[in-house]
């Protein structure tokens, strides 16, 4: 797997680094390798998924939280051995990347996304449509989130959310 | 048409001698939806509209729904809240169309009707025409053509409203079981922690069962089971209101029946996996019982949830004969600290659409939908507790809670 | 059901003693959107279908609708304008699938059956057969296959078609009020200057009344006010064609009553705003008088528009009970020279879904939808200018022309 | 409604004397449609369900649909084939959620009642329910809440079901005609090559007769005469069983009639063009013959297709009156080498939505239904071949087969 | 905020930086930062909403047509003190950026669009589709676009359209 | 057209060239310069539509499939010359793409894209979501596809697939 020689560390190749994390990280939800979904944060890392309204108004409440990786595997164990849902898949589109801020290794980003959900019998449905705010940090050459939070512009969710977005 | 207007049916006649097997035509007829807005949401029921605590101000509204009519609640200038119909007494049109917001008064700005906090009319514009020409005759008097309004009653910071004179105060209504457990959980002001909705793809009706059946609960949910965890077991109880339509069902930290529930859920790996990170299944006592689970439903469309600290409000939004909507709201009260909101927060991981032991309630509701379309008369069967309509002490495998939903809703359908 | 499709509607009887008030039910039922194809569209109405400038040449063809019947209109050899049903009379299928075209006859891709241009069947793909096996009998008849035709007729550009072979000739239709109001916009050969349309979520005669509803204008739509513009003072007037089934609406160029208006509108901050670029609202006088607003409504379904510059034609149609579409088709004259065009395309920011005084047009009617549908039997009211239908001079303050269209639906209707 | 839930549909009556016309009512009334599961589709009719090959070993199923019911297929310990609706006895709830899977029984996930791989209800959780509290009386018999069971049999690998104990033996119901056509193509043990799926925005009843329609095929899909190539002539012939129900349509390599083709076809540029690339019209003679194409229908919705060498069936499914979707199952035979699978993939370019000589079967079925939708009691006419349902030599310039369709709809649906 | 070096003149910097100028573009229309939207353009910039069928046609017809920074700040002002409508949100995805042609420092360039639009209620939808069409001027380090013309696929407009697209 | 000079022949610059020629693939298509499409593709080119459902069985049948150039043209001859369908437009969006190998020449890409579908009435539909998987060659210094492999998540295509995606 080609990747981009980290030492080539201006803006040009950390934008096209930062396109290639979020390239990877769509691709590995929508191949269904969730196994490797936490390696895509640092230790520490926190994920969690909100809406619009609750961000707006200073809400706290997120539908999912993962804080460090113990609670992101244990998302993916329940997602394979516990939980019921109609087989689906994702298909996530990426765009509009915006680095606003670097400081103390700590990268500020922020994209828009549009996820597609197509169930087994081939309805397919826009999903959820939001944004990912993360800080990205270089840990030893690689890029990983010390935070993703993806912030969905509706409050309404299709019947159920167990794939991570 | 005339007919259904007036709220008959005559077409439909309730199939079997009691409630305890339903047929699949109450969940996919067109017409019988229409009606039930009539004569449930319509007809003698509390619909819950919101929290006391959304509107704290004079002035601050909210846009809700009773069945699918949109509601506009309002607290007015003596603090007393007023809850009307949210559609304009000229032509009609939403005289609120934002979701919530502070006004002096309701504006609608199709034509500028003006009404005050109330739902009185209070303005007309142009009502004298222009130079004289046009505007409104003598014969109109604004006292006719005031906002439709709501009985409200307020219960421990939850507002209801009714569209009947009829309906019985709300806590005869509630009756003392559902009075008491209700002040247990919600035992101090209350604050919002955040809000979600969930779309499901059924009648609104099969999300209500869902949730008087206390039967599923750990046949369905296994993530307690799969990760072996303390878990709601099958023990607890339910318990019904006298009327039978409204019940809450409870666990508590006992696992008697553990073994029971290991020979019969043959579907999860009992106890082959283990949560790296346990946080979220922490119970901090708040409610001065060692309660774990407590569900209370309230006829036709709420849900009072404590999961361990989890404190929610769930309201069902009909969306037609084939959809409804559920609109969370995750609760704390007003006294939490920082540590303790956090600590919702991670407990919140177990519960609405992406909930743990939660998820999977969205789904089965479409899969009856989904089946339920091919035949009509074909009945469900409830046989578990019997057929009476009871509480039970000690155990959850009844299904006599919904039986007693069923009695509600023919009561209220007169069917 | 057959008893609908001989368009008669048992079950529904108007619930008031005149038009000035009206059930929401008329917004809602499905049955009455079947009843309506049939006895409004299909009825003794000419519905606009085309501009005659759409298809200047022989051959030329453009599909449209009447109501939700898709019609094609087609010039033939002859240079006549010719309109039919866009369904195939072999198995029904579209003949015409293209927006626009040109063609020596009309094929249906189907079985490549074959009409001229004036909708009669001229071949049958292998009617005799192959081999001498297979084809038409001698029971067959051309004839009897043709595409059903529509009665047209062309005033000013404008193309008409009507189902009906008892509907009035056009200009006895329309009455000399309108007449005239046609003649003074469409001044001069016309040319379209560009197309968009704007899907509304309500029923088709909310948007009708809409436009009818001269009351609405400087309330709903503050554009005005808040720029402190010239603006369409509630003075000017509305004629309404003898029938009450068409009626136009304009002001002039005085603002004698901006004082009320100030009084009344309490919404839009007055004048506290100004336009940096007012290029928008120049008006170049083009029609020999200082009106600035002329909206012209023919009956059921066509909107002519003067807003200073920007001429327009729009044509709504019917989605289903619950959804509509307007077909703006903006024009221009033959003989507009470049900088006039230009002025045009700036104008046309003040209409559209994106205009600045009308995109609120495209919402109030959704709103209407939603509120209605919970409570069919209630009742709006128009009792601006009183309850008759009657033109107004130097006022629009009143609902006449929007009872006028009541009175026409009903008088289709039978109800 | 109850009458209708009882089959009868007294308001419709068939308007003509014989079924050479047909009113376009039939393809958008609800009721029909809901009348249609039971009379036709849970009627006296074998459903295909789907390819013995596709659930090989005991314990593999597949779910898949009988109209718009959904059914369950699963082969059982003894290696029977068994066809249940997919709806679990209790609630309601899809029994199988997951396409296909292998399983030692059925499992409904709601509740966990299991039932066997014939249906019959093995357990219910907790039937005793816990501590002796909740759980079944005696009154509940497993033997009375089975899965409904529709008799199933096979042939030449496919797998047919039917809800009526009165439905004939499969054999008879096809006729010797048939039986003998399925048996030229199915000669050898099938393999799946592939699945896709097709969305037809009409009536389900629009695709059966486009595929029972041998007369559209060379003036819709003119592929071939726009490259010159070896083309399915008018010539061939049909086959019709004695009941008219099912039929066949084949074509030879003989182009005895291409000149009347060629006089005939005024849309396609003749012979115009020539393919770069011929592979995918290349025909491996495999069946013993050299029919080009043979279209079978059998009642009421499936097709069996050859095309050269693209083998393939393809199951129709109703998705409400204005929609449905076909699904398209691409064969070859166990012993294909690797060459001739890829030569069937390369040929698979001529058919499906994306077929060179199909794609057009997905257009016109939305276009009649556009156009039927404003005009119920219009009719259709088929004309071609006379009015009779008989077999035609030599030609396909004929509607029999059609004429033949309307015949068993409506000996089903008893009107 | 991180920018991409104006120096570095080359076309893979100069792909960069028009990526990051249409990042940044839709993240201020979807962060509802509309006050900022009349600054994407030069002082006489022109921009117009139209769609596929009239630019086929040539038909000049524009939805909604600013010329000069005045007739881009009346549109936000009007927009927020004038106009009525429903509360509702944007979530753009851009992407296929086509570089067509350079010359006298202007830059043509082409991207595709899709929208989703949500109501307050959480209603979500795809709202329009189409293209960027623009013209992009170098202004003293910064892109501006001289020229941004937006095509829409479908003539249909759901309701209304007040947000600038 | 200013291209990414190709003698910068680093991942910065690869990734920038198939960027691209990513856009320029798809503006071809929504532009309608179908006549064009062959020639992204090598003389030997491969290019096949098929389903998730398919892919993941190990099915081998395509809804489309193309093999050298001939193949390529006879579908857009009968697309132009042959077949019948309502006018109808698309209009891609690509991103996400991710560099999956690089070995003898041969550059292995995967993209997701989703295509919406606008009919000339104006009415506009999601009518694809997927993956392209390609591999991609330089030939003399331009990028072209060796083989592009477009999986679509759902089994279902709405009324018929005619142009190519
Ligand atoms: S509809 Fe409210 S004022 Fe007219
Ligand atoms: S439907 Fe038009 S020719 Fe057959
Ligand atoms: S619905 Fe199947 S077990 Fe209850
Ligand atoms: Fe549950
Ligand atoms: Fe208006
Ligand atoms: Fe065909």
């Amino acid at each position: 797997m080609a990747s981009i020689p980290s030492q080539l560390d201006d803006e040009v190749s950390l934008r096209l680094r930062i396109d290639a994390l979020n390239a990877n990280y769509v691709h590995t939800i929508d191949d269904d390798r969730l196994e490797d979904w936490p390696n895509f944060f640092t230790a520490d890392g926190e994920y969690s998924i909100s809406t619009r309204e609750n961000h707006e108004m200073g809400l706290p409440i997120c539908l999912v939280q993962c804080k460090g990786t113990g609670m992101f595997r244990d998302r993916i164990t329940a997602l394979r051995q516990a939980n019921i849902y109609e087989p689906h898949t994702y298909c996530h589109s990426v765009s509009a990347l915006h680095i606003s801020s670097r400081s103390q290794g700590v990268i500020a980003t922020k994209s828009n996304f549009t996820l597609v959900r197509t169930m087994s019998e081939g309805e397919m449905m826009l999903f959820a449509a939001g944004r990912y705010v993360d800080k990205i940090v270089d840990y030893n050459g690689e890029l990983k989130f010390a935070e993703r939070r993806v912030i969905l512009e509706s409050r309404r969710i299709d019947t159920l959310l167990v794939i991570p977005i | 048409m005339d007919t259904i207007d007036r709220g008959n049916y005559p077409d439909f006649v309730w199939p079997y001698e009691d409630t305890s097997r339903v047929p699949f035509q109450v969940y996919t007829d067109e017409e019988l939806y229409r009606v039930e807005q009539k004569k449930v949401f319509q007809g003698n029921v509390w619909n819950f509209l919101c929290l006391e605590s959304e509107i704290p101000e004079p002035g601050d509204y909210k846009t809700t729904y009773a069945g699918d009519t949109p509601i506009i609640v309002v607290r007015d200038e003596a603090g007393d809240i007023n809850a009307m119909v949210n559609r304009c007494a000229h032509k009609g049109s939403l005289v609120c169309y934002k979701p919530r917001g502070n006004v002096k008064e309701l504006a609608c700005v199709y034509h500028n009707w003006v009404y005050d906090l109330r739902g009185n009319l209070t303005a007309v514009a142009f009502r004298r025409g222009v130079g004289g020409k046009g505007g409104l005759t003598d014969e109109f008097k604004n006292s006719e053509h005031g906002l439709q309004r709501l009985r409200v009653e307020v219960f421990r910071g939850l507002v209801f409203g009714t569209f009947s004179e009829k309906t019985e105060p709300l806590a005869d209504y509630l009756g003392d079981e559902l009075v008491s457990a209700v002040d247990r959980v919600l035992i101090k002001p209350l604050k919002v922690l955040g809000y979600y909705s969930q779309i499901f793809k059924n009648n609104w009706k099969l999300y209500v069962e869902n949730n008087k059946d206390s039967y599923h609960a750990s046949l369905l949910h296994v993530f307690h089971n799969t990760f072996g965890v303390v878990r709601p077991n099958m023990g607890g109880g339910i318990k019904i209101s006298d009327s039978g339509w409204h019940h809450l069902s409870y666990t508590e930290r006992t696992d008697i029946s553990d073994d029971e529930i290991v020979k019969e859920n043959v579907r999860s790996k009992q106890d082959a996996y283990s949560l790296e990170d346990p946080t979220l299944m922490e119970h901090k006592l708040e409610l001065g019982d060692n309660v774990t689970n407590n569900i209370q439903t309230i006829f036709p469309t709420l849900v009072i949830q404590q999961i361990l600290n989890c404190l929610a409000v769930r309201q069902l939004i009909p969306k037609g004969v084939n959809e409804s909507e559920l609109i969370w709201t995750i609760l704390g009260f007003e006294d939490d600290d920082e540590e303790m909101i956090q600590h919702r927060v991670a407990t919140n991981n177990l519960v609405g659409p992406a909930g743990f032991i939660s998820m999977e309630d969205g789904a089965v509701g479409a899969w009856v939908q989904r089946a339920a379309k091919s035949d009509r008369e074909a009945l469900t069967v409830m046989p578990m507790g019997g057929r009476a309509i009871e509480p039970s002490q000690g155990s959850r495998v009844t299904e006599a809670a919904v039986r007693g939903f069923w009695k509600g809703w023919r009561e209220c359908m007169e069917i």
